[in-house]
């Protein structure tokens, strides 16, 4: 079980290539993916602190008492020329703020 | 039926206590014959496009203004204007419980009253409308009555802990409406204050006031009546009921006022003056119906009652007696000097009255008449303060001796 | 003229067929002196535009007795207010009193008295439908009440006037019963009742009697009985006197703020004070302080309250007026001065004359020095403490009593000449003056120095300066550091707060900042639900949290849970101006918000 | 284990006592707890899919490669009377508006 991290929920960086995305596409040029990681347990309100308490008596529901350390804005696009030689855009591909939400 | 109950209502009303002098106050509907009388700000903006109307009613006022109004009322000019306005609907216009510009019509209202009668009567005419049949809020309190006794409002025997003022809470908790309004008093009322506040003043009364009156205004009866007039079988419960308008800051304070020196805060500000005139005209103990209440209309002294509330004469229970509970103002009569007895009487109007006793039990046992524990009063004709409704003429019979 | 009406209104019921000439109801005027003669009147409001019922009656100028003017018939009852279709339409009338004949009664004199005449649409019932109590006695309660030290004189007419044709052959008299003699009786012939002589309210303010009305009815006799209660008016017959001492010794030390508040003297008086209306002349007391000297005049006033008691007049109402002395503004420390300040009380509205009370305040300032008396301080700091610690208090002499004193504190270098890399050492303690009191708090101020074995002992000087004139005083202050410094420990960790641990290893493993021994305390609640003793990770538990957010604690988050503002998430209740006064379980907060929850919690993992 | 419900992320309505919250207040009076429960899958974008491609590259992380049913507004206050006769309001208790973010 991975050390449990304490650092708060933020905008990370991470190298890969297109092929990596595993969207499909074959590429390899690499492109910067940005994503949210971290805690958000500062952030809750009482709405969260109650569901936890009420969660029992939701059986069956998928509820989420956390917040969640989510993008709150994405990148719009990001273009690539594939292996064939043909070009692409993603959109919304990486996150440009992250938020407890 | 329903509509001759009404209409007797309006003439009752005004036969019981109203005080001015001169005859044509109580034609009832006004000079208008049956027209429910016109609204005085209506009648103010008709006034004003008669110049003749308009020009008396400038004098008048200004003769108002003067400091010793009784000397100015003798003057000729005054006297002159106040004749034409006899005669104008200005004379006998009313205000409507909610009506738009209801203040402005109050203080219109006044405007003239105040010409017409001397000094300050013990119980002045209340510039409202009587209740009409169709009146939403009267229907409102129908349904809440109704809806109070049918969704179990009454203690039924059921052995289950059974507490009204809890289950209004709840059904005020799951109407948005009724929850945000009760929120906002609440808060407002509860506040500790900003810190700039001095940290011993408990709250910010004048807020909390206003946020109270508008939470009447704006929540349906069905929704705020049983927060206030549940009927409770233990102290629990009515405990709740005393805290619902949040005494601590709403009627609480460090000092009682003297209750005369209250009554003339209270009746220089329209809105004040007017809510107690409305609760002293239909919540007015009488001897002439079964109820005590003015024509048996409980909904007329409920309504009344709940007007004071966020006024400088907010009433509340005093303590948390369920059975016999005591209603009175935060005030006190000591230091009154000679008006002693004048000061007990403005009192007891709110902590003897059968009326309002009988109209809440009413409410929180459902409207069936069977279920009403009536405190009687001694039958008599009607009368102006104060009514006596302890002390009976003892009689006793001897045979004469036959001279 | 000293003429009042004994009843504030009158009210009687009248039914159609009530003979012309037959009596309604009488009106009485009590008398100050003998050769007063009331005129009585009935008045309108707008005389040119009198109620066209005005006419029915009449008003005898003399006896004040309201008689009908004609026989009441059917159509009278339907011209009074003809859309009402009541059974019973109100009359409202006006009577008032003057002392000689008056050609046009204006109603807008003073004196007037209310009468409201109930007609009822039908003929009086025959007598053997009459109730005796209706025969005897009216509908509405009534109070009669008379004005202590008058004249004797008739107060109320006990007949049912407009009863009294109706049951020609009985024989109705009146009579009064009491407990305890009452100074009222009955005019057999008048059946007026009247009272026998001048009362003293400062005797008894009620009189209770029972009217007993005997009604003779050839076969019977039978007697009723109804309480009632004639009210004694007060007027200010009284002086004001002391009860005890009129002298109090003030002294005046340390509190020196503008509206404190010295002694308390009180004055008795048997009359009552009408609070209400506010404006009431009644046995209101006037006073004046007795100097010619302006700074006294300046400097102090006199505040004047009084209460309504009964018990130690005997049960009845009477004042007591209370005096205490307040500094109108803030007084030096250095002033040094007694003297006696006289307040001199009339009773200006008493009308026995000119009777005046002196109270006299024997007035002590005593100068407030500004010292330290034999006083030195000596203060171990440990060097794991860590930034904002507190080490102690400094005070100068009686610092906890002040109020209106502003002592402000500076820490200085003994030694000037050390060298500068000593010097340096010094900037380890600051000094902030303390909200609560008038001492100044020590603290670390800068945690590097702890670092430095040089900076072992530290001679300061403590400078107390009071604001307003600058006075100062001195004293040494010495602050020894002990301990090892626990050189790892500084790596990594950035100054944060004790509160943001939630459990109790976190807590006492953490250097938070404010901690004196470098680690943080774990306070553990035993009770349920919210409560004041909330477990929470606090600096330094003798300080945090009390309640209170000190000086120091101001400076950063040190102690969030005396100081947030921010919001406090879960079951809590605020401090009066910041912090958290109670908490659920556990409370811990962040930068921008608090918690206050079970302490079971689990953290939940991303799902 | 109860069979998990499918539904779209939506606004539900729970009534409990003010005890129920489990915030420390003692109260019989009821509520209406306002949450928020659903799917969201619906709602994911190249960021989710790409996330949990990448999650492998990024142990020890706590991440989130879907979007959360989570609350966007909240009811501003819930007022009540204790069990002690004293006043508490609570903020953001209850969701008003419910969506994937």
């Amino acid at each position: 079980r991975a050390r449990k991290v304490t650092t708060p929920c933020s905008l990370l960086n991470l190298e890969v290539t297109v092929s990596q995305l595993e969207l499909g596409y074959e590429g390899d040029e690499t492109v910067l993916f940005r994503y949210c990681s971290g805690k958000c347990s500062a952030s809750r309100r009482n709405y969260d602190i109650t569901l936890a308490s009420v969660k029992k008596r939701l059986q069956g529901k998928k509820i989420r008492h956390n917040p969640c350390c989510r993008p709150t804005s994405y990148e719009e696009d990001i273009s690539f020329l594939d292996n064939n030689y043909k070009y692409h855009t993603i959109k919304e591909l990486s996150a440009s703020q992250c938020g407890c939400v | 039926m329903f509509l001759l109950h009404t209409f007797t209502v309006l003439f009752v009303l005004d036969e019981l206590v109203h005080s001015v002098a001169s005859s044509s106050a109580l034609s009832g509907l006004g000079s208008h014959g049956w027209l429910a009388p016109m609204d005085c700000v209506r009648a103010s903006e008709m006034c004003n496009q008669n110049s003749q109307c308009s020009s008396r009613y400038r004098i008048m006022r200004q003769c108002l203004v003067g400091k010793d109004r009784t000397t100015m009322l003798a003057n000729r000019e005054c006297q002159a204007a106040l004749e034409v306005l006899q005669d104008n609907p200005l004379y006998d216009c009313r205000c409507k419980r909610g009506m738009k510009k209801e203040l402005q019509c109050l203080q219109n209202y006044w405007s003239i009253h105040m010409g017409l009668t001397e000094d300050e009567e013990f119980y002045e005419t209340s510039p409202y409308e009587p209740l009409h049949p169709d009146e939403t809020r009267r229907a409102s309190i129908i349904s809440a009555i109704d809806s109070a006794s049918t969704k179990g409002n009454l203690c039924l025997d059921t052995g289950s802990p059974c507490n009204p003022c809890l289950d209004a809470a709840k059904a005020c908790n799951l109407n948005d409406t009724c929850k945000r309004q009760r929120s906002m008093y609440i808060t407002a009322c509860h506040n500790k204050g900003s810190p700039i506040q001095q940290p011993q003043e408990p709250c910010n009364r004048k807020r909390c006031h206003k946020a109270l009156r508008q939470f009447f205004e704006r929540v349906q009866s069905e929704f705020s009546y049983p927060l206030l007039f549940c009927a409770c079988r233990d102290t629990a419960c009515a405990e709740r009921r005393r805290q619902t308008i949040v005494p601590s800051c709403s009627f609480d304070e460090k000092t009682r006022p003297n209750c005369l020196e209250l009554r003339r805060s209270c009746r220089s500000d329209p809105l004040c003056r007017s809510r107690l005139a409305d609760f002293h005209m239909n919540c007015q103990t009488t001897r002439l119906t079964k109820t005590t209440c003015p024509n048996d209309n409980y909904y007329g002294c409920l309504i009344s009652y709940v007007g004071l509330i966020g006024l400088d004469v907010t009433p509340n229970y005093v303590d948390a007696s369920h059975s016999n509970f005591s209603i009175s103002l935060w005030c006190s009569c000591r230091g009154s000097g000679n008006q002693e007895e004048e000061c007990d009487a403005f009192l007891r109007d709110f902590r003897e009255n059968t009326c309002l006793k009988n109209a809440i039990q009413a409410f929180g046992y459902g409207s069936e008449a069977g279920h009403i524990p009536m405190l009687e009063s001694q039958p008599s004709l009607p009368s102006l303060p104060p009514v006596r409704t302890n002390l009976q003429p003892a009689i006793i019979t001897k045979p004469s001796i036959s001279s | 003229s000293g003429l009042y009406f004994p009843q504030s209104d009158y009210s009687e019921s009248i039914y159609i067929g009530q003979p012309a000439g037959s009596p309604v109801l009488q009106v009485f005027a009590m008398r100050d002196k003998d050769s007063e003669r009331p005129h009585f009147y009935l008045c309108w409001q707008n005389p040119s535009r009198a109620p066209h019922y005005a006419s029915w009656f009449h008003m005898d100028e003399a006896t004040g007795m309201i008689s009908m003017n004609k026989t009441l018939e059917w159509d009278d009852f339907g011209s009074v207010y003809p859309s009402s279709m009541m059974s019973f339409k109100k009359l409202s009338l006006k009577a008032i009193f003057a002392i000689g004949p008056v050609q046009r009664a204006s109603c807008h004199l003073r004196n007037t008295v209310g009468i409201n005449l109930i007609f009822i649409n039908a003929t009086a019932p025959p007598c053997d439908e009459i109730t005796l109590e209706k025969l005897c006695f009216p509908d509405k309660e009534v109070t009669p009440h008379i004005t202590e030290n008058r004249m004797p004189g008739p107060l109320y007419q006990l007949r049912r006037l407009t009863r009294s044709h109706l049951c020609l052959n009985y024989t109705i008299s009146y009579g009064v019963d009491a407990d305890d003699p009452v100074p009222f009786e009955v005019n057999d012939t008048t059946s007026e009742l009247l009272v026998t002589r001048p009362v003293d309210r400062e005797e008894r303010e009620m009189y209770r009697m029972q009217i007993v009305c005997k009604v003779e009815t050839g076969e019977t006799i039978n007697k009723l009985f109804l309480p009632m209660h004639v009210n004694i008016y007060d007027e200010n017959d009284n002086p004001p006197y002391v009860n005890g001492t009129d002298t109090e010794d003030v002294v005046v030390e340390f509190n020196r703020m503008k509206g404190a508040v010295f002694g308390n003297l009180s004055v008795y008086d048997r009359d009552t004070t009408p609070i209400y209306p506010k404006d009431h002349p009644q046995n209101k007391l006037t006073g004046t302080m007795i100097t010619n000297d302006t700074w006294t005049k300046n400097m102090f006033i006199v505040d004047h309250s009084f209460r309504e008691e009964k018990a130690i007049f005997g049960n009845v109402r009477g004042t007591i007026h209370e005096y205490k002395l307040i500094l109108n503004k803030n007084l030096s420390i250095l002033e040094n001065r007694s003297f006696q300040m006289d307040y001199l009380l009339k009773d200006l509205s008493y009308e026995g004359g000119d009777v005046n009370v002196m109270l006299h305040f024997n007035i002590t300032i005593l100068p407030v020095p500004i010292r330290f008396t034999n006083v030195s301080y000596v203060f171990t700091v440990s060097r794991k403490s860590t930034m904002f610690s507190k080490i102690g208090r400094v005070c100068v002499d009686n610092c906890q009593k002040f109020q209106g004193i502003d002592v402000e504190y500076q820490l200085e270098i003994v030694d000037r000449n050390t060298s500068v890399d000593l010097q340096s050492c010094f900037s380890a303690v600051g000094i902030g003056r303390s909200l609560r009191d008038v001492s100044g708090m020590l603290y670390v101020n800068d945690t590097e120095v702890l670092r430095r074995a040089e900076c072992q002992e530290l001679q300061y000087v403590v400078v107390a300066t009071e604001q307003q004139l600058q006075l100062q005083a001195r004293t040494q202050l010495l602050v020894i550091f002990e301990d090892e410094y626990a050189q790892e420990e500084f790596v990594d960790q950035r100054m944060l707060s004790c509160a943001e641990k939630r459990k109790r290893g976190e807590c006492e493993a953490f250097r938070g900042l404010g901690t004196p021994t470098g680690r943080c305390q774990w306070r553990q609640s035993t009770d349920k639900g919210i409560s004041q003793n909330y477990s929470t990770c606090s600096p330094d538990l003798r300080t945090c949290p009390d309640g209170f957010c000190d000086v120091v604690e101001r400076k950063d988050t040190i102690c969030p849970q005396d100081c947030t503002r921010n919001t406090i998430i879960g079951g809590h209740e605020a401090g009066l101006m910041f912090g958290i006064k109670a908490g659920y379980g556990t409370c811990y907060c962040f930068s921008e918000k608090c918690f206050c929850e079970k302490d079971d919690i689990e953290e939940a993992m991303c799902d």
